[in-house]
Formats: C-alpha cells, structure tokens, sequence
C-alpha cells in the first residue's frame, strides 16, 4: 500500500561541544521527549524506532539495544541504521519508507552523537579501508580539504569565496536557539583562523557536537489530523557510490554523487528550474568549500558560478534561495544527527515554525545529507501532499 | 590538555557530582583484516619487484589500482592483469595540519605531512601516499611524482616511503 | 501491506576462516547467485539494503565494504546494522513504498577477523557493565541458567537441540561445522560459561548471503518460484539484563503474535510447517519454540526430546542446521530466511523436511540473549 | 588461461582499532557511582509511575518512558537471580577465572545488578543466594569500586 508521509513532529537538543549533564541514552531522550511534546504525542502512540549514529564515536555496539532507556523503543519495533555522516538522511528516508510502505503509521526517528566521547578524526578514520585508506588518510578534513583544492585548481576559487559562505552560515547561526557555534564572524577572521589542512581553516569547517535530533513520521489520512502543516515527503534519492577513497575523481572537486542523487530527485518531483522552485536548501554541508562547489552539482548555477551565487547574496536568509538558515553544518555538527536536522529544519520551514531564522512562503526544501565516501542522499519536502 | 590538566579538571567536575569513564588506556580491538586475492597479488608485486599492478575491467577498460575483483559501474568481475606506474600524476592534495589519533595506534599522529591523491600512470584510479613538504610551494596539481621504495619490504603500502616530485 | 515475495537467493558456504576473500570478496558470489538465482540481472534491482556491523567488521561505516559488489553503485542504497532478518524487513518496506519495485538485501560477517568478546563486550553499557568483562557468551549463560531454573529445563535437554542441529547440518553443504554430534558428545565437551558447554554454543563463521525482494508485480513479471511474504514483524526488550525477566522472552511472543496476526495464523504448530530460528546457544532453540507458540512455556526441552523438531518431526525446527554449527553473525537471520524459502520450493535437498511445506518461519536476533527478535513468515501461496 | 590472482598467496593485515573514549555519566549514573565512592552507598531511582526502585539508576524509566522521581537508599545485601560460571579467558576479564557472573537484586531495589560473586566456590553458588557487596579499598567512582558480592 504505497502511500504519502509525512513530518509531523521535530525535537531536537541544544546542541553543544560537550554534554557532561547527561549520557548517551539520556541526550536521546532529550530529543525524543521535545519531539513528542511537538506533536501532542507519547510514547505509546509511535508504532516503531528508528535510530543511528556512527558507532565508533561512542564505541557502543548494538546502539538500538543499547539506547531503549532513552528513545523509547522498549516493547516496540526498533530499528538501527548507519550509513556514516549520511546517517541522519538515511533515517530521514527510512521513517518515510517505513510508512509509506504500510508497515506502520507513526514512525519515530532519531539521529544523534555524542562527538565529545572519542577522537573524530581517529574514529572517522576507521571507516576506512585497513589495508589502502587508512594508513594515509586523515579523516573527513583531508577528504573535504582535498575537493577544495582541486576545485580551486580548476575554477580559480579563492579561501575568501568560501569564507563568505562561512560568515553566511554563522551569522544564520545566531538566529537559531538550538545551534551549537553561535558567534558572528568575518571573512578576516575566517582566513586567519588556523590552518587545519590546506586550504581549509579552522572556521571554515565544521565543529564537533553532541546532539540529538527526533522527528515523526505519519502516514496520509493521519498526518493531516495530527498537525495543521504536515511537511510531505515529495521525493528521497541516494547515491552512496564508492567502496575506497581513491575510487572518487577529484577533478575539479564536483560531487559526482550529488549530482546524480540530484538528477533523479529533480525528475522524480518534476523539478526543472531548481533555483527558481526550491524556496529553502538545509545542505549537509560541513565546510564552507561546499557551500560553493554543491550549489553547482545540485545545479542552481553554472560550474563554477557557485562563488558567484552566494557573493551575490541568493543564498542568504532574505535571499532567493536562502541555504541553512539555521545555521548548517558548520555550526552544529553531531554527525548521526546532521542530516535528520536538516530534515527537522526543512519541516519547521514548511511549518512556518523556524522563528527568527524562518524563510517566508516556504513551500518546497531541500534537505541533504553527505557522507561516507563523498556519498549524497537528497529529500524534497512540500507543504502540499503530492500528487 | 596536559594528562595533569585533565586529571584535574575531572577532579573539579567529580566534585560537581559529573563522571567521565575512560575506556582502558590499553584497551584495543584487535583484527586480521583479509587483504583479498587481488590485492595481495598488488602487496607481492610491490614488495618482490617494486611494481604496481592493476586490474583492468573487461566493459568499461577502466583501469583500477589496487586492483580488487569488481568493476562497481559496470558491475562485472575482472580478470586482466595491467602493469601500471611507476610514475604518477599528483591528482590532488592537502597538507595535514591538526594533529589527530591514529586509531592504529591510539597515539597523536606527527603532523603536519602531505597528503596526495596520485594517479599512477596507466591506472583510472587514485592512490594515496605521502609527499614531501620541505618546499610546499613547488606543489602543484598536476606534477610528476615517483615512489620511493624502501629497502625493506613487508608487502604493505608503506613499503613505499612517500612519492617525491620528478624533477624535469 | 501489499504482496510482495522473495524471488532470489544466494549464500556462500560458511567457513572458520575465509582468508582469500576480503569482505567485497566474501559478499559478491553470493549476489551473482542470487541475482541467478532470480532470473535477473542487476539491472533489474533498483534499490539495495546492505546490512553490517561496524564492531564485527572493524570499520565504521561498514556498509562501505560492500557497495561496489551489491550492485550499489549509482542505485537507492541503504544499510541497516543488525541482523540480516531486521535488514530484510527495511528491504521489504522499501519494495513496497512505491518508489522501487525491486530490492537486494545483502548481510555477512567474518568472524575470523576479530576477536568475539571484544566485539560483543561492547555491547554492554559502558558506564554500569562493560568493565565486568561481559561478553555475548556470558550474557546469555545468564539467561540460560535463568530460564533452566524457572522451567526445570535439563543440560541434557539443551544438548538434544545440539547434536539435532550439528546432525541436521551434516546435510547442508553451507554449513560450516560438520560433526555427527550425539547427545553425550555435548554432555562431554568442555565448560566454556556455566550452563554452557562449547557445543552449546555456535560457533563464529565467515559467511555471506543475499536474497532479492519483488512487489507483486515485479514478482509476477520475473519471479519464477515466489516465496511470499506474509507477516512480518519485530520488537525490542529492555537493555540492561537485569532490567529483563531474563527466564521469559517477551519480545519474541510479541513479534510472533503480529506476525502471525497478518499472516492469519491462529495455531502456529498446526499451521506453521517448518521454522528455521536464530539457535547462537543451545538454550535458545527451546526458548524461542515457546515464545514462537509451538509448545507452552517450559515445555520446549520436552519438544525437542519428542522428536517433534526432528527433520521427519510434525514441527521440524533448524533442519538447516540452524546457527550452532554454522554463524556468520550479521548473515545469520537473512539465512534463516533464504533456508526458508529452499523449504517452501521444495528445493531443501536433503535438509527438506518430510512434511508439504506451505507455510515457514523465519527468525533473527539483536542484541544480547534475545533482546531484539524478528519474525517472518512465508508461504507458496 | 591461468588467473593470476587465484594463484597468489592471499596476505592478512594484522591491525587494530584503539581510539580511547571518554563516556559522560550524566547527572544520574555520577550521583550512584559517587555514592559507591565516597559513602559506600547504593542508591536508586523511583519511577514516578510505576514506582519500580531502577538500581542501577536511570533518568528515565525502562518500563513507562516517564522521567524517575526521587533518589532511594537502598540495601548493599540482595539475592542473586541468576549466575554463570566463567571458566574461559576470554582476555577482557577483570579477574582470573574461573568466577561467576551474577544478576542480583538488591533489598529494596525492583530490578536486578550485574556483577561478580566472590569468596565462593563457583559451584556453590545457588539462584536466591544472600550476597552483600564488598567494596574495593581505593574507589574512583566507577561499576568496580564494588569488587564482588560474597556470601552472607
């Protein structure tokens, strides 16, 4: 029984560097708990749990089994899924394809990571092949630091471009309540922030956060009655298309798998114009560099055009196409919920409930999610059902 | 943070009634990771011969190294044996700045090294190795390197040092 | 739901030690037999479910392993951590969500690679247990004793499922261990964690396996020998151990009781006519028949002793073998399915039971001494 | 034709993974194992629902989903539920085996705690066994500043 879905309920934690109040099963709670509590709902209306993280950031194994205290799954279905920093995205589409297929009628979904619990980079490292990655490769810094480069190389893209980006993100940061980096800064301070791997500084990147992120999902004839503005899943598209690190081509820096997972999302939702169309974009984007290169494979402008695009302003809130308004990924980055809070924050765009960082009229968004090897998965939410 | 700062600061929190639970500072998950039949044939041609072999895909040509069984585009096994290198084209590159644990060690990894992704002549496939950085502005995109092997082989790829600049 | 069926399977012979493969290796033959298997070509799949284990595999994001060699290239994939049955249900929702018709579900382990205690030790909650040095073994002796002690279950009653088991697997090619244990055989062998003996215990295999979903109309269009999905559902116990009635399995009744609530079963001994379950330890095969309703609780061990779960029995159990002679962790719940849909083609070989089988049940494990089950049932029809 | 890549001799890495982690207890669990520490303590929480007494203690409770109300006393003398005997190293044990392992309920507590049985012989130890904490001389707060349970 193929069917619609739909966000009906988001929570999320206050995202920050370290949460020393509470543990792992805890922090859950704290998402799932607002989220209940945003949609007049408890823990006995959810038919079943879906949960992830990335399991060497905290080192527990069976992190379903592990966290019933906290996401409420005692008694019920629960479900773990991981895909690495796409985790987030890849829950977001499997709430809507738990309900969609008739399985069940109100899905609960949580991201989350408590980054402070381990080294990021050393545990992102062994994600990697033992035998030809791992030895060399640095983590998620020396994989996004390197697409850089080559785009820099190739389209003559400069640190400044990409810190406009940075400022951007951050200053929509500050009008977020539950963004980790909330501080204002320049493109002076942005370029004169340490070095981390060349050409990427310090406030270029993302930080690491402990966060969760919950939302729920309801099937069509409930969803409408379980909130005034369901956010309706118009299409999801994934494309995790390499085993090694090396199988990626560089050249020129484009997100190859972007650009696919973009493609078939634009047809399968009748997308033709997507800078014209799309009212608001939460993109996985956990650098600055990527706010320029995936605004060209998500094909709002020309190859390298995308420093063109956020000089000019489009993308700021009060833009045409505002990208994060809360402030995205280099703002709060707890890297199992990343992609479900930029799922969370296209819902409460569509719901008219983001507050101060609200973009008006919203009535198609994007969320994105990146990660694993340089992989993409995209979802379009609307405020009408679809067709 | 100093081992001694740490200690402290847990001091202070332990008195605010907030533990943290180390894992054992010797605590270690130990594995044998099977290399596979293709890349052991390329680990035994490095460390035998210091040579770089690929495998070539019998639908797209494409030319991967390491080789490994599948062509995941065109989803068909390979069997070709190609020689490939060994010299390289530097793809492109970083140079690690911030220090990070080596999870193979639990140790800090000395930074700051360079980072490059090489395709080695013949192949359609990146390679990572190390480069040298007494001089970073030589380093460009696009530049020869060649490997630098070490006198003893132990059939992994350190077994190269690092690749260095082909000077022309 | 919507129809759907498993149109296609393929598995690899589980071994102590596959040390020519790596992971893709281990993963693709499987996927070119079940694709075979089909009748299809990947071109015919349009979305894949891997399932892994970052901890079994020693990599996070172990899903990354094996994308290449399922097809995932360019297609819809996801992964689920955990047992290949909780896979298998992801890969059934998405075949019937109306956006794909067709999904390959894929999940292995090599357990040569690692070391299981520390693999399973953190399982256990870092903060309250891990340091007391549990491991999956541990933990389940716990429950066994448990159990055993509520319900006067004998060792010598567990050792029956055994060497059934180990005897059952003499007839499966896959299988990993081959060994004509008898009842004494077990009794015999050596204390590993008291109530468990090492032959009540399963080994841990390298292994892999993979099994193609079809709505029904991709069934209709290539699906030879169908084997019907007709409920499925899972559920999850409380974590800590001692949180648990550790004697009872709760969760299982639950899931079974939904599952056979969609696939209209009222009395499962009667109507169900084989069942392939996730047997790790001895113990368990007895437990989940109760919590699967075949018998009243307490009354599993008395099953066995019957014969009543013997290959020619009237509710043959494992007849593949089931885990204790053969355990490719994360695989070990999508083979008990595929091990069911051989069954209801008829195609078991010399592992088929003697009954007409139109109806089987599948089961899969996550968690430690059953915290997490989910149950399948197909059928021909 | 011969395939070059079955005839070679398929190599293994040996390798590990040792990223040191940094668990947070939270407000909750520092409070039980601060009271282990410092007062020899046990203490639980009582859910406000179904009044259940969690020891260990959680924020929220297992069974209702509820936030758990106030902190209880409870005894260091319970009964062991459950037990096994390790009788194989596996490398990660905290003490020489063999020993035994057991789910023990303590007076006053609703649910059970996972920990080892001491100064017995292993099969000796029988389910509804009296046992008392014996706590370790040098305490960090942690699940083993209680070494054993032994025999009342």
């Amino acid at each position: 029984m193929a069917r619609r879905s739909a966000i009906v309920a988001t929570g999320q934690t206050h995202h920050r560097s370290i949460r020393r109040d509470v543990n792992g099963q805890e922090i859950i709670n704290e998402a799932v708990t607002r989220c209940l509590e945003d949609g007049d709902l408890t823990i006995n209306d959810i038919d079943a749990v879906v949960i992830g993280n990335m399991d060497h950031f905290e080192g527990i194994n069976y992190v379903d089994c592990w966290s019933v205290d906290g996401c409420g799954g005692f008694m019920k279905p629960t479900i773990k899924l991981t895909t690495g920093g796409t985790t987030g995205s890849t829950l977001a589409i499997a709430g809507h394809h738990l309900v969609a297929s008739g399985a069940f009628e109100k899905v609960l979904v949580i991201g989350w990571e408590k980054n402070s619990e381990s080294d990021t980079t050393g545990a992102i490292n062994t994600a990697f092949c033992p035998i030809w990655d791992r030895p060399f490769f640095a983590g998620a810094i020396a994989g996004l630091s390197v697409t850089a480069q080559s785009y820099a190389d190739r389209f003559g893209a400069t640190p400044k471009d990409a810190a406009r980006v940075a400022v951007r993100d951050r200053r929509h940061a500050c009008l977020n309540p539950y963004a980790h980096l909330r501080k204002e800064v320049t493109i002076e301070e942005v370029l004169a922030s340490p070095m981390l791997a060349d050409p990427v500084c310090l406030l270029d990147m993302c930080p690491r956060t402990d966060g969760a992120c919950a939302v729920v999902y309801a099937a069509e004839g409930l969803a409408e009655k379980m909130c005034p503005q369901p956010a309706w899943v118009h299409g999801v598209a994934s494309r995790h298309m390499f085993s090694y690190v090396s199988d990626a081509d560089f050249a020129g820096g484009s997100l190859f798998s972007m650009e696919r997972a973009a493609q078939e999302l634009y047809k399968k939702t009748g997308i033709k114009e997507p800078l014209k169309e799309i009212d608001v974009i939460e993109m996985y984007q956990p650098f600055s560099w990527a706010g320029l290169i995936w605004t060209e494979d998500m094909g709002l402008c020309k190859k390298g055009e995308g420093p063109k695009l956020v000089w000019d302003g489009v993308t700021d809130l009060g833009g045409e196409l505002p990208i994060n308004p809360s402030g995205g990924v280099v703002s709060t980055n707890c890297i199992g919920a990343t992609g479900l809070i930029r799922a969370a924050e296209v819902a409460l765009q569509i719901q008219g409930k983001a507050g101060e960082r609200q973009v008006p009229d919203v009535n198609l968004a994007i969320a994105t999610g990146f990660g694993g090897c340089l992989w993409t998965d995209m979802l379009a939410y609307g405020k009408n059902k679809p067709e | 943070m100093s081992p001694e700062e740490k200690s402290s600061k847990e001091q202070e929190l332990q008195k605010e009634g907030l533990l943290t639970i180390h894992s054992a500072k010797e605590a270690e998950q130990p594995f044998l990771y099977s290399v596979g039949r293709y890349g052991s044939r390329f680990l035994e041609e490095m460390q035998k011969n210091k040579r770089f072999v690929g495998v070539r895909c019998p639908k797209c040509g494409k030319v991967y190294v390491p080789p490994r069984e599948v062509c995941g585009p065109c989803f068909v096994k390979m069997e070709e044996e190609v020689e490939v290198g060994p010299r390289a084209t530097l793809d492109t590159f970083t140079i690690i700045r911030f220090p990070y644990i080596d999870p193979e060690t639990g140790d800090l990894r000395p930074v700051p090294f360079g980072y490059g992704f090489f395709k080695i002549d013949g192949s359609d496939t990146l390679f990572q190795h190390y480069f040298p950085i007494d001089d970073e502005s030589k380093i460009k995109i696009g530049l020869k390197f060649e490997p630098i092997w070490r006198e003893e082989r132990t059939g992994s790829v350190r077994d190269i040092e690092q690749f260095v600049l082909v000077e022309e | 739901m919507d129809k759907a069926a498993i149109i296609g399977i393929g598995m690899t012979k589980a071994a102590g030690r596959v040390k020519e493969a790596n992971y893709a290796e281990l993963v693709y033959p499987a996927v070119v037999a079940a694709l075979e298997d089909a009748g299809i070509t990947i071109e015919d799949i349009d979305n894949i479910v891997t399932t892994s284990n970052d901890f079994w595999d020693g990599r996070t994001i172990s899903s990354m392993a094996t994308g290449d060699v399922s097809g995932g290239y360019d297609r819809n994939v996801s992964c689920v951590e955990g047992d290949g049955a909780f896979g298998a249900f992801y890969g059934w929702c998405r075949a019937l969500s109306g956006h794909y018709g067709t999904t390959l579900v894929t999940a292995y382990t090599k357990g040569s690679e690692s070391v299981s205690p520390y693999i399973t030790n953190a399982a256990f909650d870092p903060i309250y247990v891990r340091s007391l040095g549990l491991d999956m073994v541990s933990g389940c002796a716990l429950q066994a004793r448990r159990y055993m002690n509520r319900y006067n279950v004998s060792e010598e009653q567990c050792a029956v499922v055994s060497s059934k088991n180990h005897r059952n697997a003499l007839n499966n090619p896959n299988a990993h261990l081959q060994l004509d244990l008898s009842v004494e055989d077990v009794m015999g062998s050596r204390m590993i964690c008291e109530p468990m003996k090492l032959y009540d215990c399963s080994p841990v295999s390298d292994g892999a396996v993979a099994v193609v979903i079809a709505n029904e109309e991709k069934t209709k269009k290539f699906g030879k020998k169908p084997a019907w999905i007709k409920g499925v559902s899972f559920c999850m116990d409380n974590y800590l151990l001692g949180d648990r009635d550790l004697a009872e399995c709760a969760a299982l009744e639950k899931a079974a009781k939904q599952a056979y609530a969609a696939a209209g079963i009222s009395n499962p001994r009667k109507e169900i006519d084989v069942a392939e379950v996730y047997d790790a330890f001895s113990y368990q095969e007895l437990m989940w028949t109760e919590g699967l309703g075949f018998c009243e609780k307490g009354e599993g061990g008395k099953l066995a002793e019957s014969g009543a779960t013997g290959k020619a029995g009237d509710m043959p159990v494992n007849p593949s073998g089931g885990l204790l002679p053969s355990h490719p962790v994360i695989a070990g719940g999508l083979i008990r399915i595929a091990e069911a849909v051989r069954q209801i083609r008829g195609e078991a070989g010399d592992m088929q039971v003697d009954k007409d089988v139109g109806t089987a049940l599948a089961h899969g494990v996550n968690g430690v001494a059953g915290q997490s089950h989910c149950v399948w049932i197909l059928g021909k029809e | 034709m011969s395939n070059v890549w079955d005839s070679v001799e398929p190599r293994v890495l040996e390798s590990r993974i040792k990223v040191p982690y940094a668990w947070q207890a939270g407000e909750t669990a520092s409070h039980f194992l601060l009271s282990l520490k410092n007062e020899t303590k046990f203490v639980g929480k009582k859910c406000a629902k179904c009044t259940k007494v969690l020891v260990p203690p959680r924020k929220t409770c297992p069974y209702c989903f509820v936030e758990t109300g106030e902190w209880v006393d409870v005894s260091d003398e319970g009964v062991v539920e459950t037990y096994a005997v390790v009788r194989r190293d596996t490398g990660i044990l905290p003490v020489e085996p063999p020993f035994v392992y057991g789910v023990i309920k303590l007076d006053g507590a609703d649910t059970g705690l996972v920990h080892i049985v001491g100064e017995v012989k292993p099969e000796e130890v029988k389910e509804g066994m009296r046992v008392k904490a014996v706590f370790a001389e040098e305490r960090t707060g942690k699940i083993l500043d209680v070494e054993y349970f032994k025999p009342v």
